[in-house]
């Protein structure tokens, strides 16, 4: 019953906010996620007891001799997927508080919706209800980029974006069908056996159609192009979520469905994927290094994390896959701090481009201190969250293979170099006439950047709690790969 | 008899057909196709269709052609020069029809499953009014009936499109 | 087996006249551009069907096939009806009833 | 009294929380005292923690709290008290003190001093963290974390664009090591399922279990680490640079402490490396390069703190060359003796620094010892320890290095050797300069020359002290017996923590090398002394140099320019490549130009749709054609 | 069989009602009469005895014929509201247009519920030759006399076609009636060439009728000449009788050969797909571009007829009610939207649709997605049902060109749709009539509707 209303809490809100119109659109927002918060704890607590009375579960019969099912379930990786989407709402519903977007209620209530169907990517127990959610996110996420974006070939790029995304998805669809054809259901255990019981080759064309679904939503070298244009057209709430939660349907699906599916595939041609996963790590680092503006320079840093972390996942081993989980989560939370920094300059400067920045910590210390351990986050310091995940995932990856670890590890040096840059070219050095006058922040940018860096900081020192919470649930899928 | 009636009737209305497509002026090619039908009625009368073929000359000879008589007549059309057209398509549309024909004779020539069709015994008077009339009005009322919606349709379509009105685009 | 009694003709004769005369009015419809030499070749396409139906209901000796002829007349004459009304207000708006000045929408 | 270890951290921790949020609105002196005081109070229950371990309490780890756990990979944070960790613990914590109260006198004019102290302290929370650490991990969270503050640290004047590069090059060429240490975990790791010292060297055995190949590629890749930390070759150019900074971070982070991280995380991991020949091998002669490079540039800088980071440089690789030769306890007792006197001598070129305003350039001072005598005396002690001579601490630490060297391979005996005399000789070019001849700076330079305040003599005092009599923990044999105290202490007290030498050498000829190496260090004395005091020679302008030698080693070898050209360089060219040409042109490209082929085609298949009925009629009756043949 | 009779008096009663002078009833009579035939249906449903036996089992109203009749209906009374200025002009005029469309809703009605081959050519008949006068029926309008011409003279070329394939069948098995063919076809199987050319000759001619390749040259062309209203009609109820009569036939009659086809529908299917879904790609005027889309679909639908022995008939019902709500959405859009700029079609047309008019705007994107496919529109299942189908009959690469031509057709939506959200200033509101408001309303509400109410599909049999 709690899944449905954590499905439902959402849903509900954006047919308010629709409703309700113009004055109150962000509050239900900001409401909807606190609850949908709230909600989330609750479950985890009920998780923790065992559910004793199956309120995490939920099974509704829609197409029964197609197989396709309501069917919700929470384990311990939905449930921290959960906690990402239902942290990161109302944050970014607050982050873009004080913003005036022309119709607010339809604004608002397409960012709830897109959440909503993330929800349900989440908890669904259904592949086809996995893919259903996993398109329909797609609709919500275009208009906000279309009529609220910006840049004068906004249509082109998100036009782009949705047709690529689309392109990719469709591919899982025929996999989820094709395995469909021998297990007669699509719900995730009956898939995991069918597709088990295909031969390696079988496997691997299924790996193939689910790796490129995947890999053009993270996105992966190189499917990656419509990434940094679409972050640079999407008004910032847009990137956030699109950055924030929406890849991490790619890789929760590559945890839930492409690793128990599909073992024999990934041990005889997962190695092309990972290689792809590495590859794009260096490759986006190194186009990080050439950004002038900041909001390309954390769309390309985000390409090279997110390769790191799909690697470590398809790496197969509790390492990978709990670092995959700390990663999503924390990349999530780093991701949106990083965007709504540099809306704060952007919505003061009118730019973004870094070399005409400078000596902005010297106006503003307390901005650039909290700026300072986000980037530091995203560098993967220890004690950051950024570093708990990359760790894990640096270790998972390293018992599929080294060499492949030796590539993906040069983040550690090349994230350092573009991100110290970036910092340091913004925000340290001599303030000129364009830094000089650089507005304090606001009551609620404070807010908004003081629990980004909280939590950074408590996953990274603390992350025990979440790591405990995936830990069973990986183990089991563990026991179906081996 | 019957045989050389069947080359014979056959060879009219093939050629006639041919000229019917050939001539140049348009009340020529209705005369050839009437004789077309009147080759066919002919058929009729062999395989024992006589009443069937009654109609038949009355329908198209006497309904169908003269129509098309008339419009010829009303737009004046004689002499069409469609010659415009390029010898090469011309060659391209006979090329395709005779691999039309071909194809479907070349299907049509081994109808091995027809040939222990034993004849029926009454085949020679199913042709009659009387079974007509029976197997129309008894069996076939209903599309009959229908008939009548089509020719309705047909009618006030007929009459909308021919109320005059000038054009301007 | 022949289909009329005494004499050689069987039914393959038939269905061989009546391809011949359907690709006859193949070949019109290809052939001319001019719209009521046309619709003449679709009558004769038409009529192939006619001659083949009545031959085969003399083959099974049934009558139903000869009552479909019926209705086939019936929708051609229908046909033409319509058919020429369409022709007459085209040649009322264009002047001609060549079919090859009908190409303002292509593409 | 293992318990409190916890709270060793936990104080420097405090006092930069409370610093940083609430520090606001005291005085300057409330600050500083407060910051010093955190460090004191872990100090002294380092003491504490320490006291046990000398009545031979066992090694124990102290759990604080689950960390990571994902699968068999369980990292929890507790710390491990053994000889080895304490012994860190003392002299970090005593140093850091000393160090924060000179900075109480040596910052107080400056605006960022609460920032200061804060960094202070949260880097010695994080040096805390790297050797109290129970296991790799957690080593690796100080080591960041030491990292990061010296960033923080040496870009302390960031309005300067020339700090913060310095800053950012010394974080990132530590990165590049870290990147060696996290590859070497994860190898690690795969190959005996942990990272806990306990499970590796203490209780369990795993690392002396591990394939020969795999210790050599695991150890040469924590070596890389310890590189980049300890600015061994090729990852030292970031040290010299790190003097940016400003001077009491150069003597706690940049001389005594963190750079020596590196020798405490092989020291850790003795086990491991004895266990490969290979890595140790690259150990030493990586050490002893980078040592006699260090010494060499030393000779010709004219900076006076650049001429202590060569030398730390130096002395860095005379520790790595122990270690390699399996002598860890004497790379440990080399590390707290330089800890001792190159903090000294930092602090000390701090206070000539202070008192010439500012100036650093040797050229300019001169004639300093009438001005300011502390800091003079103890200046030349440092000088006099780090030199060699009997019997300061600099002199028992080197010799014990010297002797392992002659044991185990002559050429490097006489590598060290050499070494030791070239210490000896820019050590003292550079004390007779400052503080001897005349004084060569500006007139109000002259004028406005002064001794540092009590904040700053006070902790040269004591380090003076200790550079005298630092040494003994670790006396000769010989020695030890003349004195009646027990030799070898160090060697006896680390035993259980790192993995000893087999033989201990004859007496004999313990007592010819001291010989020798005194007489070889007060050989190359005598010759500065005489260059430099005697004939009054001045170091060379830089225009003023004339042959090439000297020039390449002004240069200090042009390595940054060789990275600059094989590194930099090519990074960015191929960035710039993916940048202008692969992105948009290839991967882009073949995106877009599906889009714009299918264009093209759909241009060419609407041509069939001519409008032209006659086309339509011929299509569709060759499509009849071909549905028959289909059949 | 009431159903039929209903809807063929219903015509001659709205002539009757013209000559009586009663023109205000008209409209009412028309909802009153296409309610109750829909009324009958659901009451009809469920007893499948063979009505009226005394004449012949020409028809048969089985499951099948009544829900596509419902459909059919339903698709009409939404048309008949929505184009209803279609009909304005004298009062002749409307009249005619009336029971012409009337009359070829029957001849629909006949082809989804006929059982005998007859039936079938007459239904066929009925259906076209009215429609042959609509589309002619701007009569001022040169290009809607093409559209009438072009359309009527490859539609008497399509069903002589489909004529000699019936002798043909006729001649093979001696009858018209299905349920004797199907007994006779199980017999011969594919040995008579008789029948195999009878049946391909059929296809040949059906294909025609719901414009597959390469036999669909004329829709385009017809349907961008046609008054948007009628294209409408032709894109939605003409698509469903078609599709159900082919559906009859290869489910019923022809199923013992049904898989001797499949290769050449696959075939069909796959270049129709390409074929129109690229030319789609580059059309600016969005009635062209729409009539592409609709043949794209129909290359969608032919899964279903290829597929016709193993998935049930709901399920083609379902795409048809999916694909004509959403493409009634869309031509009546276009339809007011050009009507409103003198007949300015090209997708420009649409820029600014978002506040001219909002309603009508998310109808209209909701239909768009919802032919593209994108859950949770109802056009999502659809194309769900034919792939799964598809890929059960092994046809993989059938699978993946419908795939990638989905995503070309996803392109040109979105090319419309980027309009419609283009802001434009001077924008006037597009007015429409309240009813017809409220209908936009409805369509996107059924568009949704019908993907969470696909469960409905389980209590329906057939």
């Amino acid at each position: 019953m709690l899944t449905i209303l954590l499905l439902a809490i959402p849903f509900f809100a954006a047919g308010a906010a629709l409703l309700m119109g113009q004055k109150f659109a962000k509050q239900i927002a900001l409401f909807a996620g606190l609850a949908e918060l709230l909600t989330t704890l609750i479950a985890i607590y009920f998780f923790k007891q065992g559910d004793p009375n199956g309120l995490l579960t939920f099974h509704q019969d829609w197409i029964g001799p197609l197989g396709i099912n309501y069917s919700f379930g929470l384990d311990g990786i939905s449930l921290v997927m959960m906690l990402l989407c239902s942290v990161l709402l109302p944050l970014v519903v607050y982050a873009s508080w004080h913003k005036s977007y022309k119709n607010p209620h339809v604004f608002y209530s397409m960012i709830l919706l897109m959440v909503g169907s993330m929800v349900g990517a989440f908890t669904t127990t259904d592949a086809l209800m996995f893919y259903i959610f996993y398109e329909f996110a797609l609709i919500p996420i275009y208009f906000m980029c279309l009529v609220w974006g910006s840049g004068e070939n906004k249509a082109r790029v998100t036009l782009k974006f949705f047709l690529y995304t689309l392109f990719g998805s469709l591919f899982m669809l025929v996999a989820l069908l094709y395995v469909y054809q021998s297990s007669g259901s699509f719900a995730f255990t009956a898939m995991y056996e069918a597709a088990n019981a295909m031969s390696a080759q079988e496997q691997g064309w299924l790996l193939a159609a689910f790796f490129i679904a995947f890999a053009v939503k993270i996105p992966v070298f190189p499917f990656h192009t419509w990434q940094p244009s679409t972050y640079d057209a999407a008004p910032v709430a847009g990137t956030m979520l699109l950055a924030g939660i929406m890849l991490k349907m790619a890789t929760y699906g590559l945890l839930k469905l492409v690793l128990p599916m599909l073992p024999e595939g990934i041990a005889e041609y997962g190695g092309w994927c990972l290689a792809l996963c590495a590859i794009s790590v260096v490759y986006a680092s190194c186009m990080a290094i050439v950004q002038k503006r900041f909001k390309l320079l954390i769309a390309y840093s985000s390409i090279a994390h997110v390769g790191l972390l799909s690697a470590g996942i398809l790496s197969g081993n509790a390492q990978g896959m709990q670092g995959g989980v700390m990663e999503m989560l924390s990349h999530g939370i780093i991701s949106v701090g990083l965007f709504f920094v540099y809306d704060i300059i952007a919505s003061r400067m009118h730019h973004d481009e870094m070399n005409r920045m400078g000596g902005i910590r010297d106006v503003n210390p307390q901005f650039a201190f909290l700026f300072f351990v986000i980037v530091m986050g995203s560098v993967a310091l220890p004690a950051t969250s950024g570093f708990v995940g990359e760790f894990l995932l640096l270790l998972g990856l390293n018992q599929y293979s080294p060499l492949l670890t030796a590539v993906a590890g040069l983040t550690v040096v090349l994230g350092a170099v573009y991100m110290l840059r970036s910092f340091q070219q913004m925000m340290l050095g001599a303030s000129n006439h364009n830094t000089l006058n650089f507005a304090p922040l606001t009551q609620h940018e404070k807010i908004v950047l003081s629990i980004v860096v909280g939590l950074i900081v408590l996953l990274g020192v603390y992350p025990s709690p979440v790591l405990e919470l995936s830990n069973p649930t990986v183990e089991n899928l563990l026991l179906g790969i081996h | 008899m019957v045989e050389f009636l069947f080359w014979f009737l056959s060879g009219v209305g093939i050629l006639s057909a041919i000229a019917t497509i050939l001539s140049k002026n348009p009340v020529y090619s209705v005369l050839f196709l009437i004789v077309t039908f009147f080759s066919i009625a002919g058929h009729y009368f062999l395989l024992n269709a006589q009443f069937l073929a009654a109609v038949h000359i009355i329908v198209y000879a006497g309904a169908i052609m003269v129509l098309f008589l008339y419009v010829i007549m009303m737009l004046n059309l004689n002499r069409l020069d469609d010659d415009r057209k390029a010898s090469w398509s011309k060659a391209i549309s006979v090329a395709s029809a005779c691999l039309l024909m071909f194809v479907i004779v070349a299907a049509l020539r081994r109808t091995d499953e027809l040939n222990n069709v034993q004849t029926a015994a009454n085949s020679n008077d199913i042709g009659f009014t009387k079974n007509l009339g029976i197997a129309l009005f008894r069996d076939c009322l209903l599309p009959f009936e229908l008939a009548t919606v089509l020719f309705l349709g047909a009618m006030v379509g007929a009459v909308y499109l021919s109320k005059k009105e000038a054009i301007n685009n | 087996m022949e289909l009329i009694p005494g004499s050689g003709i069987t039914i393959n004769h038939y269905l061989w006249l009546s391809a011949i005369l359907f690709s006859l009015g193949a070949f019109g419809i290809l052939y001319r551009k001019n719209a009521i030499i046309m619709f003449m070749s679709v009558e004769l396409m038409l009529n192939a069907v006619n001659i083949i139906l009545v031959a085969f209901s003399k083959m099974w000796g049934q009558t139903d096939a000869q009552v479909f002829v019926f209705f086939i007349m019936v929708v051609a004459a229908a046909e033409v009806a319509v058919g020429l009304s369409i022709l007459m207000m085209l040649y009322r708006n264009m002047h001609t009833t060549d079919t090859d000045v009908l190409d303002k929408l292509k593409f | 009294m293992e318990k409190l270890v916890t709270l060793i951290p936990l104080f420097p921790l405090a006092g930069f929380l409370y610093i940083t949020f609430f520090g606001k609105g005291f005085s300057k002196n409330f600050i500083g005292w407060l910051a010093s005081g955190s460090i004191l109070l872990s100090f002294i229950v380092s003491i504490l923690v320490f006291s046990t371990q000398l009545q031979g309490a066992q090694p124990t780890i102290i759990k604080a709290f689950d960390w990571i756990t994902a699968g068999s990979f369980d990292i929890d944070v507790s710390f491990i008290v053994d000889p080895l960790s304490t012994i860190y613990l003392l002299f970090i914590t005593g140093v850091g003190f000393l160090i924060h109260v000179y900075s109480i006198g040596y910052m107080h004019t400056d605006e960022g001093f609460n920032r200061f102290m804060a960094y202070l302290n949260l880097f010695v929370f994080f040096m805390l963290i790297l050797v109290l650490g129970d296991s790799y991990v957690t080593l690796f969270v100080g080591w960041e974390g030491v990292g990061l503050c010296s960033f923080m640290l040496i870009g302390f004047w960031y309005k300067d664009m020339k700090n913060n590069d310095a800053a950012k090059k010394a974080f990132i060429i530590n990165r590049i090591g870290d990147l060696g240490l996290i590859l070497g975990m994860c190898l690690l790791f795969s190959y005996t399922n942990t990272l806990n010292y306990d499970s590796l060297f203490i209780t369990g055995n795993e690392a002396s279990s591990l394939p020969s190949g795999v210790a050599t590629t695991v150890g040469i890749l924590l070596f890389i680490g310890a590189m980049g930390k300890s600015a061994q070759i090729p990852l030292h150019t970031w040290l010299p640079d790190a003097m940016a900074g400003p001077t009491p971070v150069s003597a706690l982070i940049h001389a005594a402490t963190m750079v020596t991280a590196g020798i405490y995380m092989v020291a850790r991991s003795s086990e491991l490396f004895a266990a490969s020949e290979t890595a140790s091998m690259v150990i030493t002669w990586v050490g002893i390069l980078t040592s006699i490079l260090g010494a060499t540039i030393a000779l010709t800088q004219n900076d006076i703190k650049k001429v202590l980071a060569y030398s730390t440089v130096s002395q860095l690789g005379l520790m790595f060359v122990a270690l390699g030769m399996g002598a860890y306890s004497t790379a440990v007792f080399h590390v707290i003796t330089h800890a001792f006197f190159k903090a000294l001598l930092f602090l000390g070129s701090g206070s000539v620094i202070h008192g010439m305003g500012g100036e650093q350039d040797i050229r300019r001072m001169g004639g300093l010892k009438s001005h300011m005598k502390i800091t003079h005396l103890t200046f030349l002690i440092g000088t006099i320890a780090i030199s060699g001579i009997f019997p300061f601490a600099g002199f028992f630490s080197k010799d014990q290095i010297i002797a392992v060297a002659f044991e185990n391979n002559r050429v490097m005996f006489v590598l060290v050797s050499a070494v030791s005399a070239l210490t000896a000789f820019y050590m003292f070019r550079l004390y007779f300069l400052t503080f001897h001849g005349q004084f060569r700076g500006t007139h109000d330079q002259e004028h406005h020359l002064h001794e540092s305040p009590k904040t700053m003599t006070v902790p040269l005092i004591i380090l003076a002290v200790l550079s005298i009599v630092g040494g003994f923990i670790g006396l000769p044999h010989a020695v030890g017996e003349e004195m009646g105290m027990h030799w070898h202490w160090l060697d006896h007290f680390l035993q259980d923590a790192v993995v000893m030498p087999a033989s201990l050498m004859h007496v004999g000829t313990e007592v010819i090398l001291m010989v020798v190496a005194t007489t070889v260090a007060i050989g190359s004395i005598f010759y500065a002394w005489k260059k430099y005091k005697k004939d009054g020679e001045l170091a060379l302008e830089d225009d003023e140099i004339n042959n090439n030698t000297h020039q390449l080693l002004a240069d200090k070898y042009r390595m940054d320019e060789l990275y600059e050209r094989i590194i930099r360089k090519p990074v960015d060219g191929i960035s710039a490549f993916f940048g202008k040409n692969i992105e948009p042109k290839v991967i882009d490209g073949i995106v877009n130009g599906s889009g714009s082929v299918t264009q093209r085609l759909a241009e060419k298949l609407r041509q069939m749709q001519s409008g032209k009925i006659s086309f339509y009629i011929l299509i569709t009756v060759l499509g009849l054609v071909a549905l028959l043949l289909l059949i | 069989m009431k159903e039929l009779l209903i809807i063929s008096l219903l015509g001659i009663a709205v002539l009757a009602a013209d000559i009586l002078k009663l023109r205000k009833a008209i409209f009412p009579l028309i909802m009153l009469g296409l309610l109750s035939t829909i009324v009958c249906c659901i009451a009809d449903w469920g007893h499948n005895e063979i009505p009226f036996q005394q004449y012949g089992g020409m028809l048969l109203f089985d499951n099948l014929a009544l829900a596509f009749t419902v459909v059919i209906s339903l698709i009409a009374m939404f048309w008949f509201v929505l184009t209803s200025d279609y009909f304005r002009g004298d009062g002749a005029r409307r009249t005619d247009l009336y029971a012409l469309a009337l009359f070829s809703i029957c001849g629909a009605v006949v082809m989804v519920s006929f059982s005998n081959m007859m039936m079938l050519f007459l239904g066929l008949e009925i259906l076209s030759i009215p429609l042959y006068v609509l589309a002619a029926s701007e009569k001022r309008n040169i290009l809607s006399n093409e559209a009438g011409f072009k359309y009527f003279f490859l539609g008497s070329l399509a069903s002589a076609i489909i004529l000699f394939g019936i002798a043909l069948i006729y001649g093979a098995t001696g009858s018209f009636d299905l349920a004797t063919i199907a007994s006779k076809v199980a017999v011969l199987g594919s040995s008579s060439t008789l029948l195999m050319v009878g049946v391909t000759m059929i296809i040949a001619g059906f294909a025609f009728k719901i414009s597959v390749a390469p036999f669909h040259l004329w829709a385009p062309d017809v349907y961008q000449g046609a008054p948007t209203a009628v294209t409408a009609f032709m894109a939605t109820i003409v698509k469903a009788a078609a599709f159900a009569a082919l559906y009859k036939l290869f489910n019923g009659a022809f199923a013992g050969l049904s898989d001797k086809f499949t290769t050449s529908f696959a075939v069909m299917s796959a270049v129709t797909l390409i074929v129109a879904n690229i030319i789609a790609s580059v059309q600016v005027n969005s009635k062209r571009l729409l009539a592409y889309s609709s043949v794209s679909h129909a290359g969608f639908m032919l899964g279903f007829i290829m597929m016709s022995t193993s998935v049930p008939g709901k399920y083609l019902l379902f795409y048809v009610l999916a694909y004509s709500i959403a493409s009634l959405t869309a031509f009546g859009a276009l339809h007011h939207v050009s009507s409103i700029q003198e007949g300015d079609e090209s997708t420009d047309a649409f820029k600014g649709l978002v506040k001219r008019n909002p309603m009508m705007a998310v109808a209209m994107t909701l239909a768009l997605l919802s032919m593209a496919g994108i859950p949770p529109l109802s056009g999502f299942l659809a194309k769900y049902f034919v792939i799964s189908g598809v890929l059960n009959g092994g046809y993989l690469w059938l699978v993946i060109i419908m795939i990638l031509s989905s995503v070309v057709a996803m392109y040109y939506y979105l090319k419309l749709i980027i309009a419609m959200f283009t802001p434009i200033e001077n924008a006037g509101r597009i007015v429409v009539a309240r009813s017809q408001q409220l209908l936009y309303g409805l369509f996107a509400v059924l568009l949704v509707a019908l993907f969470f109410g696909a469960s409905a599909l389980e209590l329906i049999s057939f």
